[in-house]
């Protein structure tokens, strides 16, 4: 089974990706996500949330989860 | 205790007029309410429109978070808490909290944490329409 | 700026909704505002009415003073103030302050002062009917 | 010329007293009009105005005032 992953706002258009599905196997936590994803290393200037709820970086990831990738957010 | 995004303009008084029909008069004493519009002039520009994305099965999840939090913390009687997601015109709401309670301290203080708790928290970005082209809106402390 | 006293009920968000109609769109980016209800309940006791006696004169002069003071402090765009005098019923509305600014901060804070300062200074008195009589309501820190 | 005085509330009620005139001749300060009025010294349950605005117990009054006196403030 996959991870789907969810991109937001000014991240989804610079990666200018919306929703993508990896392959679970051999990623263990949010970061590892990011970096199959970008290829770039964690940035503390993204915010990221699993299954709706934030998360952090370390934050474990398993097959079914939906893993959401978005930059600071501007509500209200 | 309701939570509702809205892809429409909204009247927010006539909103908390018809969510406090469904209170028990006699019980509330206060009634603090919040109304956020969108304006037509932002870090130093005139703005045309915006576009309010949200991130659908969060969005609503994490206000219900923070309107539980409150609760949990104030025991207040009930709360409302409207949010227009997609296009917003200039003096269109754009958000409504209101919490009523028995007496005032409560409906203040929790008013003003589920705003800010919103506007910190809750999975919302703000793009701006000038006359210039198009920005992101970027988070402030005001 | 306004403030007014009513002799009788009044709805809330019809003032607001009609208020803010007088000012100009896009220049505000928040509204806070208050609503003080009557409840069938006081200090353990069954209300079933109440009466707001008040200083006809200096009430008006009062709570102008305290609007002027937190206009002074918080240079907000408008306020709205409304308050009941004479027969009130529980579930009927006491008291309205509105506050409308740029930004949300002084808002609230300034829509929190005029209130707690109406309940400190305003010369307003309120007699509640019990079911075994009438007594004078003695002022609290809630 | 007079000075106006006002009760209010309970005050009004304890005293049995809504308005009155009185003589300015005599009275220098708040404290002189309550105790005028009342017999009674001045005291710190009660609060006062002149001209429609607070005034303390030292504070004077001339022929032409209105002075009010009233119990603590319960609206909002």
């Amino acid at each position: 089974m996959n991870i789907r992953v969810r991109l937001f706002a000014s991240l989804r258009e610079r990666l200018q990706l919306d929703q993508v599905e990896l392959s679970a196997e051999g990623l263990t936590t949010v970061a590892d996500v990011w970096q199959a994803l970008t290829g770039e290393p964690w940035s503390r200037q993204v915010l990221a949330a699993v299954n709706w709820e934030y998360a952090l970086p370390e934050t474990e990831v398993k097959a079914g989860d939906e893993v959401a990738f978005f930059p600071p957010v501007t509500g209200g | 205790m309701a939570v509702t995004l809205l892809a429409k303009p909204f009247d927010p008084w006539a909103e908390l007029c018809a969510y406090q029909e469904r209170l028990k008069r006699g019980d509330y004493g206060a009634c603090a309410s919040f109304v956020g519009t969108m304006r037509d002039f932002n870090q130093g520009d005139l703005v045309e429109a915006m576009f309010l994305e949200h991130y659908p099965g969060m969005t609503e999840r994490e206000l219900g978070r923070i309107v539980g939090e409150a609760s949990a913390r104030w025991g207040f009687l009930d709360a409302l808490v409207i949010h227009r997601v997609g296009e917003i015109r200039p003096g269109d709401p754009i958000v409504l909290v209101a919490v009523w309670s028995a007496h005032r301290g409560p409906a203040f203080d929790a008013c003003r944490f589920i705003v800010e708790a919103l506007k910190a928290r809750v999975p919302l970005w703000k793009k701006e329409k000038l006359p210039r082209g198009v920005r992101w809106v970027r988070p402030s402390q005001s």
